[in-house]
């Protein structure tokens, strides 16, 4: 029976999508770093002696699985074949946030889209799309994000000053949906009860 | 909270039918229809500042069925009723038990659903991606994406989500309460002393109107207030006033809470 | 020695974003999706005995690692915000019609419930779980709702057929006699001690 703690690393590391550092790791299951470390290194073992196609590895600082460099072949047969090639409108609405706004938090980010957008900056970043361009003077001196030039240059665009105006706000059609809905409630005088308001 | 209704219990009138139906659930075959009817008319009443016309129609409608059912109960053998419309009572009833079935099957279901997510929520999915060693590989990307497109979406993520409810203060339901029939006919009644049931309700165009006023009678039968007489089972259900208190000083049973 | 194609299968899922359906692992791995399937089924089984704080499962159509269920309170500490905000009754109601009637125009779905439920509609939409799947081909044309594929990740199934089966749901025969007896017209059960009329 593997320990608790052992397998609660398993279970973290596993569901992050950066390198999870030894500190966090200690921190959230209430044990020492070195301890972390031991139980990290015995992890790693246990893949190997299993011949896993997976590895536990350390790196930036922090530890994280990946597969295993000698089944690169299939990985990349996979990353060729299996992912689309357009970018996730989770990816398009954050890049559009970070060329409008920038320089911009993560946690601005988030607060516009409603969702955390942590994994799509880290992709949007790989791809050198978006760089960190600043650190917020702020108390928690967040990391700001802005564009790269080779966006610029992907988009055609010379200058960001280029980027097309956002435009004076137009309600989309939802909005229409809800006044309309409210109007329609509020036609209680109508004895036809079938006018609807046009807008 | 959303634009269209959420009442602080009860979504809509099937849920609150079926709470009211099943909440007693040790005593099924105690519970009454005029129970039922009385509550839900009650609830009603409760719940109309949260309620927009649409919604308030079909919690109406269903009232509407309710109070028929009542009334007829409250009037056992009574048989002057024509077939046609004995028949459109049933197959109401009938309509309003299969949707109250299917209701509940669904209100079920949808615990099923809770109980699913619920436990797949205890597990994160692994999202990490490729990590960069395979970078180079990926895609391109920004394959087919324009300035105007980041415009769009930066567009539509500063617009104003419709998700507050809109105002409908301005707007009165329908409200139709035995407590206001009943002073209608303690105005109306001393007036004309005697008239029979079809005269007393021939202005009045919707059922439910009726049925409510039908209620109020009742009310002041029970109260003394008024006298019924019925010279058969097919005749015509005749009204006399008593004479009594000024109006306004009546007790109402409450109907609408 | 573990064989070639259970490491790559292993190697292939862990750079996934999405579940991965057993044709493309085929695929790659020049294999028959019947050999992945049993492949997956004896790595799911070998984690099991490992007792690995991560689990491989099928789900939306495909495979993926996840946490394992019973570390959520140490996963919950690393992953800030909760998975999903919880849906409301209203939510839950109206996705399970969805789920079990689609596709399913907003005027059917209104119909069971007894209330307009446009706005439930939205939210659903918005978080991903249904879609306008069609549209009616009568003569209203209305579009019809179904259900995605992160609906049945969040849900943890594989297919949307594995859901319970509706009839289980169908109110056992004491709510039936309720229902029924409650709304019972006219007198003639009055008299054998049945709910007495009261005024």
């Amino acid at each position: 029976m593997a320990s608790e703690t052992l397998r609660a690393i398993e279970a973290i590391v596993m569901v992050a999508d950066v390198p999870v550092e030894p500190h966090l790791l200690a921190q959230l299951l209430e044990v020492s770093p070195a301890r972390v470390e031991e139980l990290c290194a015995e992890l790693e073992a246990s893949y190997r002696d299993d011949d896993r196609g997976f590895t536990l590895v350390r790196v930036a600082g922090g530890y994280r699985y990946q597969s295993h460099g000698d089944l690169a072949a299939y990985v990349e047969r996979f990353v060729l074949e299996g992912q689309t090639a357009r970018l996730s409108a989770a990816a398009l609405e954050t890049l559009a946030i970070i060329a409008y706004k920038q320089p911009v938090s993560r946690a601005q980010i988030a607060s516009i889209r409603g969702v955390n957008a942590d994994g799509v900056i880290r992709t949007l970043q790989a791809r050198g799309f978006i760089t960190e361009a600043a650190r917020d003077p702020g108390p928690g001196q967040a990391l700001l994000y802005g564009t790269t030039p080779l966006l610029l240059e992907r988009l055609g665009l010379d200058r960001i000053e280029e980027l097309p105006p956002l435009a004076q706000f137009v309600p989309g059609p939802e909005i229409m949906d809800a006044l309309e809905h409210s109007l329609q409630a509020g036609g209680v005088d109508d004895e036809d009860g079938g006018s609807r308001p046009t807008l | 909270m959303p634009y269209t209704v959420s009442t602080p219990v009860f979504e809509g009138p099937f849920d609150l039918l079926l709470h009211l139906i099943t909440r007693e659930q040790v005593d099924l075959w105690e519970v009454s229809l005029s129970d039922i009817v009385d509550s839900y008319v009650a609830s009603l009443e409760q719940l109309r500042a949260a309620l927009d016309l649409e919604v308030a129609t079909e919690f109406l409608l269903i009232a509407a069925v309710l109070l028929e059912l009542k009334a007829r109960r409250l009037l056992p053998g009574r048989d002057d009723v024509e077939l046609e419309e004995e028949l459109a009572l049933w197959e109401e009833r009938d309509l309003l038990l299969a949707r109250l079935l299917e209701c509940k099957t669904f209100k079920d279901a949808a615990g099923a659903l809770h109980r699913l997510m619920d436990a797949a929520g205890r597990s994160w999915p692994r999202l990490a991606g490729a990590d960069e060693r395979y970078a180079g590989l990926m895609p391109d990307l920004l394959e087919g994406v324009t300035a105007a497109q980041l415009r769009d979406h930066m567009q539509a993520l500063l617009a104003p989500k419709p998700g507050n409810r809109l105002l409908l203060d301005h707007v009165a339901p329908v409200r139709i309460s035995v407590r206001d029939a009943v002073d209608e006919l303690i105005d109306e009644l001393p007036r004309v002393g005697r008239i029979s049931f079809s005269r007393l309700t021939g202005e009045l165009g919707e059922r439910l109107e009726i049925i409510v006023r039908f209620l109020a009678l009742l009310e002041l039968y029970k109260q003394g207030l008024v006298d019924l007489e019925q010279a058969s089972s097919f005749a015509e259900l005749q009204v006399s006033w008593l004479g009594g208190p000024a109006p306004g000083a009546i007790e109402v049973e409450e109907y609408q809470g």
